[in-house]
Order: C-alpha cells, then sequence, then structure tokens
C-alpha cells in the first residue's frame, strides 16, 4: 500500500516535471535502442549462422603451403577416404573473381553432380558447360537474368560467356549473394586449374563422434593439410558475432556514459524547487528512506519506460526495417551486400543482457545526487 | 491538566565550534498542558521558529531533554523523530508551503504517503476536512489557482489530516490580512474545541491578544523572557 | 491518485507489446524456419557451403572459417587495417588452425 | 592373411547389407523410453539398441550397455516373455550409425567414447575397424556376442 | 578473451558495483571512527545521514548480485558453444577452473550482501542505533569480497581462449575424473541420498526447539545445519538429483535444470535452497544481538520468523527434488560388472 501511494507520488512528481523528463526518457531510449540493435542484429545473424552451417561439410579438408592456402591433390581424396567412419568425400573447386565492371568480388563455385532441384532457385543449376547460375546480387549488379549472358574474364584473359539458368531467390541473399555457380568442367577451365588438383575436400563423417579422430588422423597421414572441422566453422562464426557485438557495444558505450552524465547532472543538479518540495515532504512526515524509495521509483520508471521503449524501437528496426541505421556501419567495403532480412532469434537473455547494460549505470548514477536529496533537512520548510 | 511537551534546559548552536556560531536558543524551560493555546511572541530572530522546529520533531537539540506524550525526543535518532512528528504534530507553515502544481487534495494528503492508509480511506478523511474548512469545491484545482486565504485553509487542512494531537503554527497570519486573520483564529478556534493542543508563533497582536490564548511566552534572543496568562 | 494504475497500465503495455512482438518473432521464426530456412539449409548442403555472403570485400571476411592466419596480412599489404570491416571483425582465430 | 581380412569384410557387408534393408526396425519414436534406466531414447540416434519381439513389439535402450543388462536380467525386466520369443537384437553401429545385428558386430569396452550413460560397449564392425577403434579411443577389450553369452576375445590385447 | 556482450555486462556492472562498494566503505570508515551517538553535533547527524547512503548502495548491490548469478550462468551457457566438447554451462567453466571459484565468490557475495542488510533492518528497529559498528566493520569485509569477485570474473573471462579443449560433464563430471566436480559426481547416489534426506530431516527436526526453547545453543546447532544441509544439498543436486530431472545417468550439470526442457525447475528450486539456508543461518549468526535490550524482543519475534520461513522453504526445496525421484519413471541402475 504504502510502496504503490509512494510510486503514485513519484509519478505525479515525474509528471510536474513532464518535458524535462520526457527528453531524459527518449534520450535513455534511444541510448538502449542503439545498444539493442547491435545485439539483436548480432545474435539474429549468429544463430542463423549456427542454424544453417549446421549443413556445412563435416570436415573440409585443405592444403596449406608456406602458410597458405593452396590446391590439394585429387589422391588425398583417395587417402582419406579410407579412413574408418568416413562416409562420403568429395573434391571442392571454388574461388574468386574480381569484376573490374562493377568493381565487385564474387565468389565461384562449381556446381555438384547429383542433387535434387533446390528451392531456394529459380530456374535451375548449370547442368551443361556453358551455363551458370548466379547469387541475386550478381544479377542485381550486373543487370541480367535467367536467360542472359554473363560475361567473365578468364585467367587467360579470354571473355568467356556463360549462360544464366538460374538466380538464387534474395531470401537466401545470405548465402548466394556473390555466387557465380558453373559447371565443373566450365570452372576447372576458367581458373586454369591444374589436373588432379582441387581447392579442397570435403568430408561426410558418420558419426559426430568421429569427427576429431578422423581430423587427427588426416593431419597425421598428411601433415601439410588442415582439416577444419564443422564445429570449428560454428564456433569462428560465434567467435566473429560475439566479437563483433562486444566491439560494437564497446563503442557505443560511450553514448551510454555520456547519457549517464547527463543522468548525473540532472540528479545532482536538484534546483531550490525540488529543494523545497523535499524539505517539505519531510516537514510533514516523510522519512529520508521515503524520499529515497520516492527516488528509486522515479529511476524505476524512467529506466523501465526507456527499457521497454528502446527494446521495441531495436526490434522494429532490426527486424522490420532490416537495420537500415546500423547496416552502413557494418558493410563496410563490401559493393554485394545482402539486404538483411533477419530471422527474430531473440531470446530472454538478449534481454536480460541489455537491461544489465544499461539499467545499472544509470541506477549507479543516480544513487548519490537522490540520497543528497533525500537528507534535506525538514528545518528548510520551517525557515523558506 | 497533562503534561503534553516538556522542555528542560534546552539549548540549540548552530555552526558549533566555527566562527560562524550562532547559538539560537538557550536554556529553554517549558511545559505545555494538553488542550493550551500557546503563543509564542517576539522579534524576528528571538528563536521562535527554532524552538518550535526541536518541539516539532524536526531537530535536535545541543543539549536538554525534549519530552513529547512522556518520550525523550532529543536524542532520538532522525528516522524516530520522524515517526514522533508524523503521529503527533500536525504544521501550518508561514509560506503555506504547499505544493504548487499539483492538486488541493493532493496537498492535503501529502502527509499519508508514507503510511499504512488505505486510498480510499485517505480521500474520506481529506474530503471531510475540506467540507470542514469549506473548500471542498476547491479540491481539484491547482494551488496557485487560489487565492491566500483559501491557501492556509488548505495549509490547515493538511496539517489537521493525520489527527495531531498538537497543531504547530509558524506565523500563520503573516500572509493575511486582518479579515482573513480572524477567520484563522476562528478555525483554530474549533481545532482547539476538538480538544487540540495549539502552539503559534508570531508577533501579531491581533493574534496574542485573542481571548482563544490561554498563555503568551515571550523570547527575546534565544531565551524566555516572560510568561503572562491572560 | 491513478497515476500509478495509469503508469503500471503503460508498463504492462509496453511490455505486451514487447512480449507479443517476441511471440510474434517467435512464430515467425518457426514459420519462416521452414520456408526459408529449410531450403537455405539444402542448398547449404547442396553446394557444400562454409561461409555466409555477408562481407565480399577480403578472402577473410568472405570466408572466415576457411581462410589461414596469413590471409588477412596479404590481402592488406602495406596498411594495418586495409578494410573497414576489418575494424569490427577479429582475423581468423586461432582455434581454426589444428596445430 | 590380407585375404582373410577382405573375405571376412565382405562377408560382414553382405550381412549386414541385406536385414538392414529387410527388416530393420523402426527407429524409436519421441515417447520411447529405454527399457531399463527409463530415459528418453530418440535424442541419442547413434546408440539406440533394440530387441524385437516375435509379436513384432520393440524394446528400445539407449545403449548396447543397457540392452545387455536387459538381456541378462530378462525375468526381471520382462517376466512375461521368454529369451526364446526374441526373434532380433539390433545395435548402432559406431562408424556408420547404422542398426547391426549384435551378432554381427563387435563391442569395445573402456574406451573414451561415452554414450548418454557414461561407459559403454562399442558396437564396432568388423575385426579390423575394431581393433583401430580400440587403439583410437583406448579402449581395454573387444568382446563378441554370439547370441547368448558376451564374451571377450582373448587374443586381440 | 572473448569480447561477448554479456562477459561486458558481467564486468562493466561488478566494476560499478565495485566503485560504489568502496565509495560506502570509505563511509563506513569515517562512520566508524567518528562515531558517538551521545553527542549532539552536526558532525554525528550528517554520520547518520551517511548510513542511509550506505545501505541504499548495498541494497541495490544485493539486487545486483542476485541478478548476475543468473547472468553469470546464462552467459557460461551461451558461450559453451566455443569451446571444444563443451556440452552446457558446466563445460565453459572448466575451460577455465577459475570459474568455479568465480561461482563460489558470488555465492558468498550473495549470502554476505543478505546478512548485512538483515542486520541493518535490525540496526533500524532500535532507537539508539546498537549495532552502528558492528554493521560497517562488516561493510569492510563485503568490499573486498566483491572486489575478489570481479577479481575472479575477470581473470576468468581473460583466460578463456576458444580452442581450449574441455570435458564435457559427461565426462568431468563422470566418476573417472578429478576435481572437486568430479568427486561430486562420483559420489555413490545411494548413500549420498541418504545422507541429503537424513541431514533435511535433522535439519527440520532442529527447528523444533527453537520455535519452543529460548536457549542459544539450538539456535546454533540450527545454523550449523542449515550450512551442513546447504552443502549436502548442493552435493546431491550434482550427484543424483539432476540425474532424476534429466533422467541422464551421466549429466551432473547443476545449471541446466534453468532451461526450458526442465520446466524452468531450477528456478523455484534453488530459490528455496538459498532462501531456506539463509533464514536457517540468520538465528545462529545473530544470536548475539539478543544481549542487547534495545532488541532483544524485536530479535524473539523474528526469530520465530526466519525459523518458520526456513523450515517452509526448505522443505519445498526437499519436496520439488523428491518429486522426480518418487514419480518419475528414470530409474538409477546399479551396473553389473562384466561390462568393464
Amino acid at each position: 500500500m504504502r510502496h504503490l501511494k509512494i510510486l503514485e507520488y513519484a509519478l505525479s512528481s515525474l509528471w510536474r516535471r513532464k518535458y524535462k523528463n520526457m527528453a531524459i526518457i527518449l534520450v535513455y531510449a534511444f541510448t538502449i535502442a542503439v545498444l539493442a540493435s547491435i545485439l539483436f542484429l548480432t545474435h539474429a545473424l549468429k544463430t542463423e549462422a549456427s542454424f544453417l552451417l549446421a549443413e556445412a561439410p563435416e570436415l573440409v579438408v585443405q592444403r596449406v603451403s608456406a602458410g597458405r592456402h593452396e590446391l590439394i591433390p585429387l589422391e588425398y581424396g583417395d587417402r582419406i577416404r579410407k579412413i574408418p567412419g568416413v562416409a562420403e568425400v568429395h573434391p571442392r573447386f571454388w574461388g574468386y573473381y574480381y569484376d573490374a565492371l562493377v568493381e565487385a568480388n564474387y565468389t565461384l563455385l562449381e556446381a555438384n553432380a547429383d542433387h535434387t532441384p533446390l528451392e531456394m532457385l529459380d530456374g535451375h543449376l548449370p547442368a551443361a558447360p556453358g551455363e551458370c547460375a548466379i547469387g541475386s546480387g550478381v544479377a542485381a549488379v550486373r543487370k541480367i537474368g535467367p536467360g542472359d549472358d554473363l560475361i567473365l574474364v578468364d585467367s587467360t584473359n579470354m571473355g568467356i560467356v556463360f549462360e544464366v539458368t538460374g538466380v538464387f531467390r534474395s531470401p537466401s541473399d545470405l548465402l548466394t549473394n556473390d555466387l557465380v555457380i558453373l559447371d565443373r568442367a566450365d570452372l576447372i577451365e576458367f581458373f586454369g586449374t591444374p589436373p588432379d588438383l582441387a581447392t579442397d575436400i570435403s568430408v561426410r563423417v558418420n558419426n559426430p563422434k568421429e569427427i576429431n579422430t578422423i581430423a587427427e588422423k588426416i593431419k597425421r597421414q598428411m601433415p601439410d593439410s588442415r582439416p577444419i572441422s564443422r564445429s570449428e566453422i560454428l564456433r569462428t562464426y560465434a567467435a566473429v558475432f560475439n566479437w563483433r557485438s562486444g566491439m560494437m557495444l564497446s563503442v557505443f558505450a560511450a553514448a551510454l556514459v555520456a547519457f549517464c552524465i547527463l543522468a548525473w547532472d540532472k540528479a545532482t543538479g536538484i534546483s531550490a524547487e525540488e529543494k523545497r518540495e523535499i524539505g517539505i515532504l519531510k516537514a510533514v512526515g516523510w522519512e529520508t528512506s521515503d524520499i529515497l524509495e520516492l527516488k528509486f521509483w522515479e529511476g524505476m520508471a524512467v529506466s523501465l519506460t526507456s527499457l521497454l521503449l528502446g527494446l521495441l524501437a531495436a526490434y522494429v528496426h532490426v527486424f522490420f526495417l532490416g537495420a537500415t541505421v546500423l547496416t552502413p556501419v557494418i558493410k563496410g567495403w563490401s559493393v554485394l551486400f545482402p539486404t538483411f532480412r533477419l530471422i527474430p532469434f531473440i531470446d530472454p537473455y538478449q534481454i536480460l543482457v541489455i537491461g544489465f547494460l544499461t539499467v545499472p549505470p544509470y541506477v549507479a548514477s543516480t544513487v548519490i545526487p537522490s540520497w543528497k536529496a533525500a537528507i534535506t533537512d525538514p528545518e528548510t520548510a520551517m525557515r523558506g | 491538566m497533562e503534561c503534553l511537551i516538556q522542555t528542560e534546559n534546552v539549548s540549540k548552536t548552530y555552526n558549533a565550534r566555527r566562527p560562524d556560531e550562532f547559538r539560537a536558543l538557550e536554556d529553554i524551560s517549558l511545559r505545555i498542558g494538553q488542550g493550551e493555546v500557546v503563543v509564542l511572541k517576539g522579534p524576528s530572530g528571538s528563536g521562535k521558529t527554532t524552538l518550535l522546529s526541536l518541539i516539532g520533531c524536526m531537530s535536535r537539540p545541543t543539549a536538554g531533554s525534549i519530552l513529547v506524550a512522556g518520550k525523550n525526543v532529543a536524542k532520538l535518532p532522525e528516522r524516530f523523530l520522524t515517526r514522533t512528528r508524523q503521529r503527533t504534530f500536525g504544521f501550518i507553515f508561514q509560506q503555506f508551503n504547499l505544493l504548487r502544481d499539483i492538486t488541493v487534495m493532493e496537498n492535503v494528503l501529502l502527509p499519508l504517503y508514507p503510511r499504512e492508509t488505505r486510498i480510499g480511506e485517505m480521500q474520506e478523511r481529506g474530503r471531510t476536512l475540506l467540507v470542514q474548512l469549506g473548500i471542498e469545491s476547491k479540491q481539484h484545482s491547482k494551488v496557485y489557482q487560489l487565492s491566500g486565504g483559501e491557501q492556509q485553509r488548505v495549509a490547515i487542512a493538511r496539517a489537521l489530516i493525520n489527527d495531531p494531537e498538537i497543531v504547530i503554527a509558524d506565523e500563520p497570519t503573516a500572509h493575511l490580512d486582518s479579515k482573513l486573520s480572524v477567520d484563522l483564529l476562528g478555525i483554530l478556534d474549533n481545532i482547539n474545541r476538538m480538544g487540540k493542543t495549539i502552539l503559534i508563533a508570531t508577533h501579531d497582536p491581533l493574534v496574542y491578544e485573542h481571548p482563544l490564548i490561554t498563555r503568551t511566552i515571550s523570547m527575546r534572543d534565544g531565551r524566555i523572557e516572560g510568561v503572562s496568562t491572560p | 491518485m491513478t497515476k500509478h494504475r495509469i503508469f503500471i497500465g503503460l508498463i504492462l503495455l509496453l511490455a505486451s507489446a514487447l512480449g507479443l512482438l517476441l511471440l510474434f518473432g517467435r512464430s515467425s521464426v518457426s514459420a519462416r524456419t521452414e520456408t526459408e530456412l529449410r531450403p537455405m539449409k539444402t542448398l547449404v548442403g547442396a553446394l557444400q557451403l562454409t561461409d555466409l555472403s555477408i562481407w565480399t570485400e577480403a578472402r577473410y571476411t568472405r570466408h572466415p572459417s576457411q581462410a589461414d592466419r596469413f590471409t588477412p596480412f596479404q590481402d592488406f599489404p602495406s596498411a594495418l587495417e586495409h578494410f573497414p570491416a576489418g575494424s569490427i571483425m577479429a582475423p581468423p582465430r586461432k582455434d581454426n588452425q589444428r596445430p | 592373411m590380407p585375404l582373410r581380412i577382405l573375405l571376412s569384410a565382405m562377408l560382414a557387408l553382405i550381412f549386414c547389407a541385406t536385414p538392414a534393408l529387410a527388416e530393420t526396425p523402426p527407429g524409436p519414436g519421441p515417447k520411447d523410453r529405454c527399457a531399463v534406466c527409463g530415459m528418453f531414447v530418440a535424442p541419442y540416434p547413434n546408440w539406440v539398441a533394440v530387441i524385437q519381439f516375435e509379436d513384432g513389439t520393440n524394446a528400445y535402450f539407449d545403449g548396447p550397455k543397457d540392452m545387455f543388462i536387459y538381456y541378462f536380467d530378462f525375468e526381471k525386466f520382462r517376466p512375461a516373455s521368454k529369451i526364446a520369443d526374441i526373434s532380433n537384437i539390433y545395435v548402432t553401429e559406431y562408424y556408420t550409425t547404422r542398426l547391426m545385428k549384435a551378432e554381427e558386430v563387435f563391442f569395445v569396452t573402456g574406451s573414451d567414447i561415452l554414450g548418454p550413460m557414461g561407459n559403454e560397449l562399442v558396437p564396432v564392425q568388423g575385426l579390423e575397424q575394431a581393433k583401430t577403434f580400440l587403439r583410437d579411443h583406448d579402449g581395454k577389450k573387444i568382446m563378441q556376442f554370439d547370441g547368448k553369452n558376451l564374451t571377450e576375445r582373448p587374443a586381440d590385447r | 578473451m572473448i569480447l561477448h556482450p554479456g562477459i561486458l555486462a558481467l564486468t562493466c556492472g561488478t566494476a560499478l558495483v565495485l566503485l560504489m562498494m568502496i565509495y560506502a566503505s570509505a563511509l563506513a570508515v569515517k562512520i566508524v571512527l567518528r562515531w558517538d551517538f551521545s553527542s549532539s553535533s552536526e558532525e554525528q547527524l550528517v554520520l547518520e545521514r551517511k548510513s542511509y547512503l550506505v545501505s541504499t548502495i548495498v541494497n541495490y548491490a544485493l539486487g545486483f548480485e542476485v541478478l548476475s548469478l543468473f547472468l553469470f550462468i546464462f552467459t557460461l551457457d551461451e558461450i559453451h558453444s566455443l569451446f571444444v566438447g563443451a556440452m552446457c554451462a558446466t563445460g565453459s567453466l572448466n575451460a577455465n577452473p577459475i570459474g568455479w571459484y568465480a561461482l563460489y565468490a558470488k555465492i558468498v557475495a550473495f549470502f554476505a550482501a543478505a546478512l548485512w542488510i538483515a542486520l541493518n533492518y535490525l540496526d533500524g528497529k532500535a532507537e539508539d542505533f546498537p549495532l552502528v559498528k558492528t554493521k560497517f566493520r562488516w561493510l569492510l569485509l563485503l568490499t573486498p569480497l566483491i572486489g575478489l569477485e570481479l577479481y575472479l570474473q575477470v581473470a576468468y573471462f581473460l583466460g578463456l581462449h576458444p580452442e581450449i579443449i574441455t570435458s564435457c560433464c559427461g565426462s568431468l563430471f563422470s566418476s573417472a575424473g578429478n576435481g572437486i566436480a568430479a568427486e561430486l559426481a562420483g559420489l555413490p547416489a545411494k548413500s549420498m541420498m541418504v545422507a541429503f534426506y537424513a541431514a533435511g530431516v535433522l535439519f527440520l527436526l532442529g527447528a523444533l526447539p527453537c520455535l519452543r526453547r529460548p536457549s542459544a545453543s539450538f539456535r546454533y546447532l540450527f545454523t550449523l545445519l542449515a550450512a551442513l544441509f546447504f552443502t549436502l544439498a548442493i552435493a546431491a543436486i550434482v550427484s543424483f538429483i539432476s540425474l532424476y530431472i534429466y533422467e541422464l545417468p551421466t549429466h551432473h550439470c547443476p545449471f541446466d535444470i534453468f532451461q526450458k526442457n526442465y520446466h524452468f525447475i531450477g528456478y523455484p528450486l534453488y530459490l528455496c535452497l538459498f532462501g531456506g539456508t539463509l533464514f536457517g543461518l540468520m538465528p545462529g549468526l545473530f544470536q548475539g544481538i539478543k544481549r542487547i535490550p534495545s532488541l532483544k524482543q524485536e530479535m524473539e519475534r523474528m526469530e520465530k520468523k526466519w525459523v518458520l520461513l526456513a523450515v517452509l522453504l526448505i522443505s519445498s526445496f526437499i519436496l520439488i527434488v523428491s518429486w522426480p525421484i518418487l514419480f518419475g519413471h528414470f530409474k538409477l541402475a546399479d551396473y553389473p560388472s562384466f561390462i568393464f
């Protein structure tokens, strides 16, 4: 009962200075929205990555020569196939292509022979030499669609014409935006890859418990190889996105600090009017702890409202507006940058973290000022 | 007559042991019985307000003891001082000390916020008081919309809301013209009839010459100069 | 005497708006897992993809999980940090390096 | 020697291929619990063991270990049936993660590969692979099930 | 070092709390040195007012401690995927054993802050500030504890390297492992069960004389039993209770029970255990306060409440815990020797 009434008074006292308090709530909510957007964005990307890449090959075996990724002999694949527990071994062919015309980088990839029709592809994967399937980003910068020609310059500086037989649908941009899928023979010829060499080798393993043992055996048998397991891929992405959000949070924490200084300033710069008010309250029978509770409720009201508003704004910004404000920051120099159609993976943990990042600084910066206000001498009311 | 307030050699020194040391009260001993209407009179700076705030449990004396309803409050921690003040005293301040931006009703109910009274009961009590004081129609107005006399009545209602035994009024007529002052004295008379003890600090002759007063204490420079009973 | 009710109402309103958004999010997660993620997952399986196509400017940003430890250095011969993305993206982690 | 290994491997291949196609019992449903310890079986598909009865019912286990506990203490767990009512016993082979008949695999004990119930008898098909597994995973013994008893192959230490 | 938002939040939050606590301790030192209740000087008044600030800060710190305990565990759960072989929060802790100490420090800090607030509450009940010096001296111990917590936490997170191969709970909590956690897990379930229930019954029985008789020794005994029960209960959670909740004979993780899969049973479970232990500790620890005349009556009244609350919370804990053991599908079997 008592607490409710003090809350009531706190609200009425906030309302009396509504413009000032609304300004504070707005700034606070904005700061929270920025931090929450970063967290939501990276967490959604991280979760999506971990979900998608769960289908990645259990092991990718590269050859490393002089510290650099080199082409791997196909014969390695045969040796890997003999290790118990290995289900399938596929050499992979892929590489990068710089398109001077639009100054973008593409990733060129071979089409594996056996596959069912893909839902995410309009048209079909290249089935014959001279065909290609492209990501929607490539289609957009080159302004081409199914049936058009894609001309790329090969390793002998010859322009090669590929007919576009498929374009990936844009929901799959996160994976396919910069892809150009070619027939294997085309790709080998295009890059001039020597025979019996592949870019790397993917290995399928039946029992996940055995992956590390197989990786160790590969490393032992072929010391210049570098097996990358799926869990390592997943961990890389988890680490990348944690790093990214941590980094951006640290940068934007400056905004939070600025806000806390504002809050501190507002709370310490207690006006004569407020001082008189608290003096009256104490004179008519409010205890110091009641005033402290009053200040606690004021802080709660401000921070709770701002937190919720900030979270709502961040949610709308990230998941309905595609994080438009943040994308320029994370885009970097990429010419082909997917528009985010993020899937709202959020759990209470994210909200807890945002609360933890934003509320304690505010509370800490107002506790001493509100105590200062609370110890106002009741006698001041007598003296005027 | 039962003794309600008893002070024994009370002194109050501000800024002790500093160059700006100031002795506001020295060696005050007095007794006030239940149902009395006592006036403290004296020029400004004579220590009236300080004595009122000591008796009203707003601050602690530097020396001496103060018994309020048999309890020594001179050495109580602030928390218990406040509790005693909450239950025993109602204050009418010189400048009314109302909060300008909230309604009359909210102002009247201020002392009850930190107590365990239900909201309905609070409002009931507030309304009764406002009816008694004849400003019921203004209960939803903001304080700054009221005249001086109405503000004074709001302040009185606030002082009475916790049903105190003792009402303390500091220069209650300072901002009122003589007609309103007479009205106020009428109200105080009513309060006294309800059995409440009243303690008034004033230098307004209209007040200390009123028949209501049972005792007048004159003060000067922090000491009691004389006591007179009409 | 109703401000606390309004406030509690407002907070509940905001919280339930957020809750609804989260619920909506959860349902759209399950819907889009079926309509988008599942086909994308088959895509990953069919094309044996290992990385997301977000930053295409350099090898180590396009294929963070496949890049060797020297790629970042290779990709910026003179500048310490060549690509803006590099400032928010750590070079390939050591856990990608099997000893 | 290599010929014999090849032969046995081929033999094992044939053995595993035919029943796998013909009569492999259905995998455990989400509600199936281990008949010995009571935990759900479906979350651990790589360890499932099944005892198939003549009347078409199946008993599921979360690992070969629990399956053997059940089998060797059959009367306690299923007093209504007799050992003879069992038509087939399947375990999930380690390297292929497919169900195979318990008589056709070797069981390696004491390895560092832990099942949901901790230390397990890991079913591995083919003696050569079983020895590889023993070496790779610090196993202690290779055992064999002949339809009645679980015995150690002493020569393989 | 992993730059993870949760880690950032934990570190910054704890650092903030530590800063506030250091400020509070500075005030506390001043109060302890200058306190003179008989004086009517203004300095004494200022000190009294400062004690409000100190208790406000500790109140906030306790709130933070409670929430950060959860955040810590959730964060561990979040980052476990970064470590090879880690399957749950326990795996993250094992990635750098300092983490266990950080967790212990957090639990101790929680109890210490809660006890301090109880002390402060009692002090506020008397008109003569009988406990001021005591409570502010204890505060000086609370601050280093929070400092230690921050240090351990930072050391833990700094020492986390994603490539560390940790053992998952399966192998670490298996009887073959070493370390305290493994020893707990390796305790034979049957005898552990007996010990746990025996301690529970003893504790509940210990409450009876406390309610009837005023003797201090019963209260000391009660507190001792509470402490004993708490340690046994934690050991029991790791050793067998978790097994029944997960229905998995190898999963000894004490943190996964917070998850949705297990109907969030961990929240009421730990709430009852921690709350019950706290109230169980108080009668004995605060026994000395009864010697203060102005608090004697209040203490006797409060004490009954504490004992009752402790009994209530601990018995609900035992109920929650016994439910899956008595009515679950899961059976802990003894394994015949032929397998190993």
